[in-house]
């Protein structure tokens, strides 16, 4: 009888607990929306700068309704996603293969952390020559930026496992692509997952430069354009857009997480 | 007083009027301890507009398109008294006749700013549409992108890229090209340009303020007009990376005392504008192309600034701009009169 | 099959960048399907040893064989118990234990039917959903016993197997032990702390010295098989132990 | 004897091995300056976008004689390393208290995330007005941009920490403070320092972004200043500047990881 | 010090969502500076006791006091060796078992030279700059064990401490706890699977069932102190042994 109780107890503490999780990041925005509404309203920041709550509805559903949104959005999409996957996969394996010969760090850290230090005018100009206007150059300034976050986390993750756990593997004949598969991914998984979080966060922001350079459309264009027409409310409503877009990539990358380490959760309850 | 002015873009000689002004205790004498910033065009308006700074720099168009969307900015003297910006074309390619863009690559930083607006004109003036040319969003690289023949024409600066790109040419970097064409939007429509602004706030509660702003801006003008070797002497300070070897320091401290005596004289405008040829002329022979690039931007500038009465805009190069704008379907709802967007009152007053 | 040592000796470097000398050298003969205990003081390389012999460590000087052949790489006939459990905390026991069907392609059904036959003989039956932090201590030495019987070895290596493992549960998989390999004949090689284990179990007791660790004596045990738990009491059997306890006590000096 | 001999052996190819590491980046940059060389001289690339090296050189002595150079570096390096210091030091100690506190993982990441995936531009006006056009700007855009690695990997690194190990720190009745010094802070250290390795690189992208709304002098502006005026070997004198002061904060973590994480090379060996 | 254990009952979140009860009821008293040794099959709930002891872990039902004050977190007066190693990888073997001292806000200089002092009794000399992964088994038991000794507690929590040493150091080391205990006497609660090692060292030994360990027997140990290793020999002794062996062997039904 107690005990059936305490199970009972349990499991409702734990769904409440479930639930507020689920439910904390929706209160979150929620309180930012009154946050902002009041500091509109009162003008404690010119309007000019940041526009009410409901222009910037105005502006979305207008934005919305002409299609506009849509396109740019599109746009933006398929660039982050084409140089999500150019850049981290490029990035997991290099930091795979650095991981497992160190003398490669050595040789390649020069020209990868020049890679990622360079601000992107520096390059603009070969970056427009040999990708052109279109979305390829604005693809591998999304790579650039995801490869390196993607990159030292896979060499931190794979370096990590276990020495013993090798072992028992090696013991058991188990080629590189097992060995791989079912002893270094998921051990370096947690590690890997937040160098992914950086990377999708930061994946918009290398669309978007990308994007400033020179572009017909996508949201950096659109916030662009939006700027100089002083067109605030559309400003805002490209950039919460690109931090939807950013929010969802992070949203996946915690739902990946959160599937697949459950032993993690269970050892430290 | 301590007074910001907001300038665009970075530090450049183009610029000089301002630096010389400080240099020379033009705004001093005025009353004002000027500190320049440089911010993105749409920050020094908005910085303005909402009274984080009294003064600013930016183009017409932006003034129009700001006080479409609420911004109560006032635009007080043309700097500029031509549309800077210009198409840049191989010289062996006719335009004679602008129909003649129909189907070629022209590129562009983007489809915003003031070249978009200037393209919007020549092509409206040649009958055409955006959509009859292939239009290249190439952000601001026209001078490599031209020169390597990824466009047949290019939206840039009249004062600076053309000069960059004959460089390029002149080292045979630009395979066959051997000169450029130049079509200013000056020669097709007169279009509002860059300017002094203000708040409407300051306007009315200081307008004598502005009065002596604006007379020391003009006069910092004149005097860049008038002897532009000491006003490139003056940028030094500013523009870090500005040419400046000693051998042309000392050409150019020599012909600036030299333009001192001359302009004692009181020379008329065009005889200054001669002076200046000859200045660029004797210079050239004692320097090469890559060392006297931006004072050959300055000079350029000046042919774009110098006007017989500084400072004066009007209203028809405001309506011209605006019907541009208004045709590119980028304007807000707020449109007001186009008179209270700028003022030439604050030119008579310093006259006084 | 046949296991020889030869002259082998490990040294690992120290942390002055010097040489520590682990083992060695030490040269003993495996007979085909002999079961062979080792006993030896702590730190004395009984682990690297069988590390030698699992093809996971090259010894610094020697060689072992397996059949003639020189082991440079881990053969497919061995398995290797390792002395700490080894498991990997992302799997459960379930998992665990079907890793190397898993490493063999053995499909998902297959494997888990193979090791839920197991479970019961392990007495880890409601467990196989458990994490190893889920685990006590015997419970996963037990799972990691059960990773070594799936493989159905013809060599096995048993870094002491049953350390963490209470008195009964002890006997009764060691008895398992002895069941299956009387059913086919493996060779075993078996780490224990244990004396009467190691004479229970073993055709041969081979004791070690002090790091690094020599051969100090080779004891054949002839005791009768099938053997059993009530042996310990018998005459020959406490000789047995016996001799090998002053063997141990002989290098107390 | 013979393993005297073993250990002079042992010992010449470890130092071989090093030598052969320390060497390593600088041969990389070697082979790159022929490669480079070897471009410009071929006219493979046009020297207006790559100049040859020489052009480079002079640019650079010229720029290091006036003074220019090193006025614009320490300009960067200043706001780089107060906006390192503020954004690794927030995103450490966030990280951590999210580790502790999982819910606050999911209230924050709305904030969070959209403060990582903004573009500058979008809110450039509101950071002029609050932290003006001076080196503050500058540091607070590194600080946003160096924040978000070291955040993720202090999460992932602190929730990784072995909870029998915590226990036993529990057992000695350790502190926060003892419990961070001598377990988290050590354990978690391998992963830690591949998010500072991100945030480091990222650093000189953060400060001369921020140079490029509004700023009088650093890199960015000199970049900029640079490409304006077509001086192309300018650009790659201050683009390799920023490389070199990258590459230095990338080398000065991998220096501490070489330092204190002997144990971890020693295990793997 | 005196510790109880009143009804106590553990139960672990199971892989259902369900509670899945490891331990009790079970409730006994130690008295002061007894030495009490633990008992049980595997999976039984031994360690699982001693966290609630150490006041790692509260108990689903029941209390366990010390001194007749609840236990609700570590005291500082208890020790507790766990039954893996559970050392620091980054720290040597001196760090590791100086860690307890540097907690207490030990100075390096004092610290280091307390811990060198107990190197000899460990057999560790040679080793203080290692790092566990460069241990075997056996060592790093020791390390973990000269982590409980340089605390100098009051109340020993020790889980298996002895399992991977062999007879000899066993020995070596279980005398010398009986050894520091008679200088300054101190509770002591040590879980073995070793009868006859339960036997030679504690007043008192409890035998728990299976799973979820209720108590099973509570059987004093009335043999005369200083005991020795030669005890192990006399009827009594023998007697003991057997009267445990069999209270362990009564639960195979
Ligand atoms: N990776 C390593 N690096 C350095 N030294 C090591 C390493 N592994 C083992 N050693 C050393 O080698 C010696 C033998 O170790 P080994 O583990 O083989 O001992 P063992 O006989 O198994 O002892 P135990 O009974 O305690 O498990 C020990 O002194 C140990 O310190
Ligand atoms: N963190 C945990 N989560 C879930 N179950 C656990 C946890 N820790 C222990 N258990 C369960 O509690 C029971 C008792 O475990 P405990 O470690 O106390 O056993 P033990 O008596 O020490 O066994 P051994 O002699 O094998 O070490 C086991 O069935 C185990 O599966
Ligand atoms: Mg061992
Ligand atoms: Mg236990």
């Amino acid at each position: 009888m107690q005990t059936n109780g305490k199970v009972a107890e349990f499991s409702t503490g734990r769904k409440r607990q479930i639930i507020l999780r689920r439910l904390s990041p929706f209160l979150t925005v929620l309180l930012l929306l009154l946050l902002w509404q009041g500091v509109t309203e009162r003008q404690i920041i010119s309007r000019i700068l940041v526009p009410p709550p409901a222009d910037v509805y105005a502006a979305f559903t207008a934005a919305l309704a002409d299609g506009t949104l849509a396109k740019h959005t599109m746009t933006t999409l398929g660039e982050m996603m084409y140089g999500l996957l150019l850049g981290v996969g490029i990035g997991l394996v290099l930091g795979y293969a650095i991981a497992k010969a160190p003398l490669l760090e050595y040789v390649l850290s020069p020209i990868i952390v020049a890679f990622q230090s360079t601000p992107i005018v520096a390059y603009a100009p070969l970056l427009i020559i040999w990708f052109g206007t279109g979305p390829s150059s604005k693809i591998v300034t999304t790579a650039v930026i995801v490869f390196f976050p993607a990159l030292v986390n896979a060499i931190v993750g794979i370096r990590s496992v276990s020495p013993p756990l090798r072992d028992l593997m090696r013991s058991l004949n188990a080629g590189p692509w097992l060995t791989f598969r079912l002893l270094e991914l998921p051990s370096a998984l947690p590690v890997i997952l937040a160098g992914l979080k950086t990377s999708a966060t930061l994946a918009v922001i290398g669309a978007v430069v990308g994007e400033f350079v020179g572009s017909g459309s996508g949201l950096g264009v659109l916030v662009i354009m939006a700027r100089s027409q002083y067109n605030t409310p559309l400003v805002v409503v490209t950039v919460l857009t690109m931090t939807v877009i950013a929010l969802s990539l992070y949203g996946l990358v915690a739902l990946v997480e959160w599937r697949f380490l459950v032993w993690q959760r269970r050892a430290a309850s | 007083t301590n007074e910001r002015i907001l300038l665009t873009f970075i530090p450049n000689v183009q610029f000089a009027p301002f630096y010389l002004g400080i240099q020379h205790d033009v705004f001093s004498e005025a009353g004002f301890d000027v500190a320049l910033e440089h911010l993105q065009e749409p920050e020094v308006l908005d910085l303005v507009a909402v009274r984080q700074a009294n003064y600013g720099i930016v183009s017409g168009e932006q003034v129009i398109l700001a006080r479409s969307r609420g911004r109560d900015v006032v635009y007080v003297f043309e700097w500029f008294q031509q549309y800077p910006v210009a198409l840049v074309h191989a010289s062996d390619l006719d335009l004679s006749d602008l129909g003649a863009l129909r189907g070629l690559r022209v590129g562009i930083p983007g489809r915003f700013g003031a070249s978009y607006s200037g393209l919007t004109t020549l092509l409206t003036s040649a009958g055409l549409n955006e959509t009859d040319i292939e239009l290249n969003e190439i952000g601001f690289n026209a001078p490599e992108v031209f020169c390597l023949g990824a466009v047949d024409a290019a939206m840039v600066y009249a004062n600076n890229e053309p000069l960059q790109i004959r460089n390029l040419a002149a080292a045979g970097e630009c395979g066959d090209l051997d000169d450029v064409g130049l079509i200013m939007v000056a020669s097709q429509v007169d279009l509002v340009s860059n300017g002094l602004i203000v708040n409407r706030g300051l306007l009315e509660e200081s307008p004598a303020q502005i009065a002596r702003m604006v007379g020391a801006l003009r006069d910092a003008l004149q005097i860049t007009i008038d002897n532009p070797a000491a006003a490139y002497l003056a940028s030094l300070p500013y523009v870090d990376t500005l040419p400046a070897d000693d051998a042309l320091v000392v050409a150019l401290t020599d012909a600036a005392a030299q333009q001192q005596e001359f302009l004692a004289d009181n020379p008329t405008r065009s005889e200054v504008a001669a002076s200046r040829r000859a200045l660029a002329e004797e210079l050239s022979e004692q320097f090469d192309g890559a060392a006297l690039a931006q004072f050959h931007v300055l000079l350029n500038s000046i042919d774009l600034w110098d006007a017989d009465a500084l400072g004066f805009s009007d209203l028809a190069s405001w309506e011209a701009m605006r019907d541009t704008l208004a045709l590119m379907n980028l304007l807000g709802e707020e449109l007001g009169d186009l008179d209270a967007a700028f003022s030439n009152e604050f030119l008579a007053v310093s006259d006084e | 099959m046949r296991l020889s040592v030869e002259n082998i000796e490990v040294s690992f470097p120290g942390p002055a960048g010097d040489l520590l000398p682990a083992l060695g050298p030490i040269s003993f003969e495996v007979a085909d399907d002999q079961f062979v205990c080792l006993l030896g003081p702590s730190g004395c390389g009984k682990s690297t040893l069988i590390r030698v012999l699992a093809g996971l460590l090259s010894p610094s000087a020697g060689a072992a064989y397996c059949d003639r052949e020189l082991i440079q790489r881990p053969l497919a006939e061995a398995a290797i118990m390792f002395q700490d459990t080894n498991l990997m905390p992302w799997r459960t026991v379930l998992d665990n234990i079907a890793l190397p069907l898993e490493v063999a392609g053995m499909s998902r059904p297959e494997r888990y039917g193979a090791v839920r036959k197991l479970l019961p003989q392990l007495n880890l039956e409601n467990f196989e959903l458990a994490y190893p932090a889920e685990l006590s201590g015997g419970m996963a030495q037990r799972v990691s016993l059960g990773r070594v019987i799936v493989q159905q070895p013809q060599v096995w290596l048993l870094d002491e197997p049953f350390a963490a493992l209470d008195a009964l549960t002890r006997e009764a998989l060691s008895l398992e032990l002895l069941r299956l390999r009387a059913r086919s004949r493996q060779t075993i090689i078996l780490v224990t702390h244990d004396i009467n284990e190691a004479v229970l179990l073993a055709d041969r007791v081979i004791v070690m010295s002090r790091r690094p660790g020599a051969l100090v004596a080779d004891i054949p045990i002839d005791l009768p098989r099938p053997r059993s738990a009530e042996m310990i009491y018998k005459r020959e059997f406490l000789q047995l132990a016996k001799r090998i306890r002053n063997c141990i006590e002989d290098q107390r000096a």
